[in-house]
């Protein structure tokens, strides 16, 4: 454990102060910190590297080149599959919408899309597009009044209605849930269902192996694990990912261009169109780096450890309701204080220097089945102490003293 | 409660927590309004809180009426001061304040900002485009 | 000139060395170096205030919120537009996406994209994905023998044709012509068609002031005007900007989301959605900041003067084959050795440290109009020095005796 | 001129430019080959230079014969230098024949860098591919 305590000061905003107190940043769903490393790597690709790539035969850019490539296999051994599986792509938001327009020719009216209800807005929307352009149908898979999804009732749907599509997302970015997306992947390949899963929240936290998941694709944003904004991933079973139809067109995707046609390179190039962020992978790198060298047995566990201590906290206090699932949780709790507003909660806890997100979380229809308006939500990470949990704690407790007084 | 005295228990404050404790009272001290004055088309576009607001002229004494609410109480606090800044003057005294100034001068400014999706400006905005049909 | 002479200091990646010696970076067409504000800015980006934007009440979240949208109201007003009007994308590649996909929709099998011989793929290849499925047809405005637009030509066929979309680039990032686009823009309003202009490579150079220029689209990235990797944007007039078909959709971009369909947000929100290139923007911010502290009217005098004083020098090299327009251009010159392969005249380049591009730099088909395989890319910036030059066609003149040798 | 003899020259090279003369050369002293070997089935994928091969086993003598060119003088001697790594051998020994070892100890690993297009990866992997089908 001390070591862990030791590595809250490689993340040179945890120093940081809001409102002339000690920053808590309990945000971590929203985006995670940044180690120092990464920062040091972005510095130094701009102060030395700094060059575009694929393009140049002079070496910064040859060297650019290597290290932007040499990432994408970083990545791709991290979740166990083949380089050229992993697309670089701006966001897992992005990386959404290049699966969903990508089957989207391969749909018709008589298809299912079938999505979870706990799914975030970047894993709805583009399927509502999918559908709303070929004709096909979206269903849910349904989540009991917790806010747990429904297994069983979600495998006999994969049976029963054999959707075309089956996307769920691995942790749930507003309750915490880690979904058991093994067995719906597992009962959608035998309807042999295209199967995605939404790794945004999971990523840092689960380590996936995408070996042994076998799902068809797999998406994720750096900004969320360590690294910087502005890059996601996409991996995709090769023949699969090859066959989605393009999304953006440009340079460096193309094999040959004439006045009248062109033709695209093979996956990844073909999603990779334009001057990529190469800083964003470089500094990605770093982070997969630094992970790489933290036990993630260790990890987990002392986020376990400090989600249960969080959790038998706010679980003490009279009058607080938890949603979602907290036997199988990434570290996140979305609650509430009796039927106060989110907001007031969130603004007084932001004058005590604690850092949450209340809202929707860009999950409304989530919280429209909850019957609620929003919730507070504080999402942990390795770099946060028991002394945040205490002063998060602490404030929240006067700030419930400050609304009932 | 007017405006003045507003003015003089939020500089008393200390701390921000004692100035969202009286914010919070000012809220209190509002009006409540019925429920079907909190209807969809009174809604303020661009809060994540609710905010429900109607601006009248009293064409008799030449004074204008808020009447508003909020599911939140900050906000609704919020909606306080702005009303007491337009209490019992005229048309023309309205046109005239400039409401993020004093939301400066009060040290609220912060709360003016966009991404605090709280409404206020577009309460603001609201007030000000109804006042210049005026 | 003095003054401009210790910009150059401004900018830490010039000072490093290739193979050995120093570097002259002669590449700016690909990616521009970044001033150290810019890299600061970064750093003190993720080292002090990182945090998700639009979504959090906490301070750190409302810091990164204000300085991202004051972002977009300091490049409205570099482009003299109204910040509403800005999108931030991953990239002039994207951009031109948003556009041609955007109006696919509107187009038909009577209607014409016209574009230029002179565009860059990202500028081509989108208006073939539209026009493929639209069935529209594309045009092409044609260039003389040395490779610049024949004007009378292309306004001949704007008012023949009565295209429904003119995309043409402000400058052509291989041979560096300014083409003359508010004669281009004039007359493609008088036939009403949707005006589309790629400033990629003007925006740095030529400071467009888009009230002015009046057309109705333009776009630009970041990483070639002092920013960084991963970020371009896309200007549009509100009513046609607003308009477009929503491109990406997920969070942030939506107004309301149920299972069964979604409302959007009013431009530019609308084509923003999922968590943007935070970084990227607010380092973007110091670039618009450092040039804003420049005059523009010095800086272009002294970059026509590096032009000329290279051109000259170049042209004086017997052997030596110069594309394009020597008159109107931003400072890149694209040129050949007889009929010597110009990867290895860059291979030697590249040994003695200079660092330029060379190939097709994606515009096949401006390369094949011209019959040539590819060319070598000089592209200079206000940060190259007359020392740069020298050494350049030093190294050029050695290059060509190892190879006549 | 044979694998060893190349491996000399470049040793005593001091400079890159010396080094590029040298590879330069090799390249002239490949055989010309007629322009009907340089078809586009014998292109090689991949190379913003264009590079032409063709591989084939000489079954009498259990050795194979690369013959091949380039447009650009540099990768027609790097693909001189790897034609004579393969000259005069017997096909197992070819197969042993680790080209990016040998790439790397005469200091020449940088031009199989992808990012520099010149396809001599390809040219490699395509010659183990070949190898392997016999
Ligand atoms: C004229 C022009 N248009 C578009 C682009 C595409 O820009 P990006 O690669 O940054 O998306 C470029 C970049 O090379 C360009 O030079
Ligand atoms: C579960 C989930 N999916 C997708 C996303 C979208 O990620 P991004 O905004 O990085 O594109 C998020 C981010 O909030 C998320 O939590």
């Amino acid at each position: 454990m001390n070591i862990i305590a030791e590595l809250r000061h490689d993340f040179p905003v945890l120093s940081q102060s809001i409102e002339g107190q000690p920053l808590i940043y309990l945000d971590s769903g929203a985006t995670s910190q940044k180690p120092q490393c990464v920062i040091d790597e972005i510095n130094d690709f701009y102060s030395k590297n700094n060059s575009n790539v694929h393009r140049g035969l002079h070496s910064l850019s040859e060297n650019a080149t290597s290290k932007y490539e040499y990432v994408r296999t970083q990545l791709a051994k991290f979740l166990s599959v083949n380089s050229k599986e992993v697309v670089w792509t701006s966001g897992a938001t992005e990386s959404l919408n290049i699966i969903a327009s990508g089957v989207t020719c391969d749909l018709n009216s008589q298809d299912i899309i079938l999505i979870s209800a706990l799914e975030h807005h970047a894993n709805i929307v583009p399927w509502q597009q999918a559908a709303q352009e070929s004709g096909a149908k979206i269903a849910i898979m349904p989540i009991n009044k917790q806010g747990i999804l429904d297994i069983p009732a979600a495998i006999a749907m994969i049976e029963d209605l054999k959707p075309k599509v089956m996307a769920c997302t691995h942790a749930s970015n507003t309750l915490g849930n880690i979904n058991p997306i093994a067995k719906l992947i597992d009962a959608a390949k035998k309807v042999n269902a295209i199967t995605v899963i939404d790794g945004a929240q999971a990523f840092l936290h689960l380590r996936p192996n995408l070996s042994q998941l076998d799902c068809d694709f797999y998406v994720g944003s750096a900004h969320k694990a360590l690294g910087p904004t502005g890059l996601g991933f996409l991996y995709g079973k090769f023949d699969k990912l090859n066959a989605l139809s393009v999304f953006k067109t440009g340079g460096e995707m193309i094999d040959k261009v004439t006045y009248e046609s062109s033709s695209y390179r093979e996956a990844p190039a073909k999603f990779e169109p334009g001057t990529p962020n190469i800083s964003g992978v470089l500094g990605f790198g770093a982070a997969i780096n630094y992970l790489n060298k933290l036990d993630p047995i260790v990890l987990h566990q002392y986020e376990q450890t400090l989600y249960s201590y969080c959790l038998n906290q706010l679980q003490a206090i009279d009058g607080i309701i938890i949603y979602g699932d907290t036997q199988n949780n990434i570290g996140t709790i979305s609650f509430n204080y009796r039927d106060e507003h989110h907001y007031d909660i969130a603004m007084l806890l932001n004058s005590y220097g604690i850092a949450l997100r209340s809202g929707h979380h860009c999950t409304q229809p989530l919280i429209a089945e909850l019957g609620i308006q929003g919730t507070l939500r504080v999402s942990l990470a390795f770099y946060n102490s028991h002394n945040d949990i205490d002063t998060f704690i602490t404030a929240l407790k006067s700030s419930i003293k400050l609304i009932a007084g | 409660m007017n405006y003045q005295e507003i003015q003089n228990q939020l500089k008393k404050t200390q701390s921000w927590q004692q100035c969202y404790r009286e914010i919070m009272l000012f809220g209190k001290q509002l009006p409540v309004i019925p429920d079907c004055l909190k209807s969809d088309d009174a809604l303020i576009q661009g809060c994540e809180s609710k905010v429900w607001l109607h601006i009248d002229l009293d064409e008799s004494r030449g004074t204008i009426l808020l009447i508003g609410d909020s599911d939140t109480r900050i906000v609704k606090g919020l909606f306080a001061i702005i009303s007491s800044m337009y209490n019992d003057i005229t048309l023309t005294e309205a046109k005239n304040i400039d409401a993020y100034a004093e939301f400066e001068s009060l040290g609220l400014i912060k709360h003016l900002s966009p991404s605090r999706g709280n409404g206020i400006q577009a309460i603001i905005k609201a007030i000000q485009e109804k006042l210049s049909q005026w």
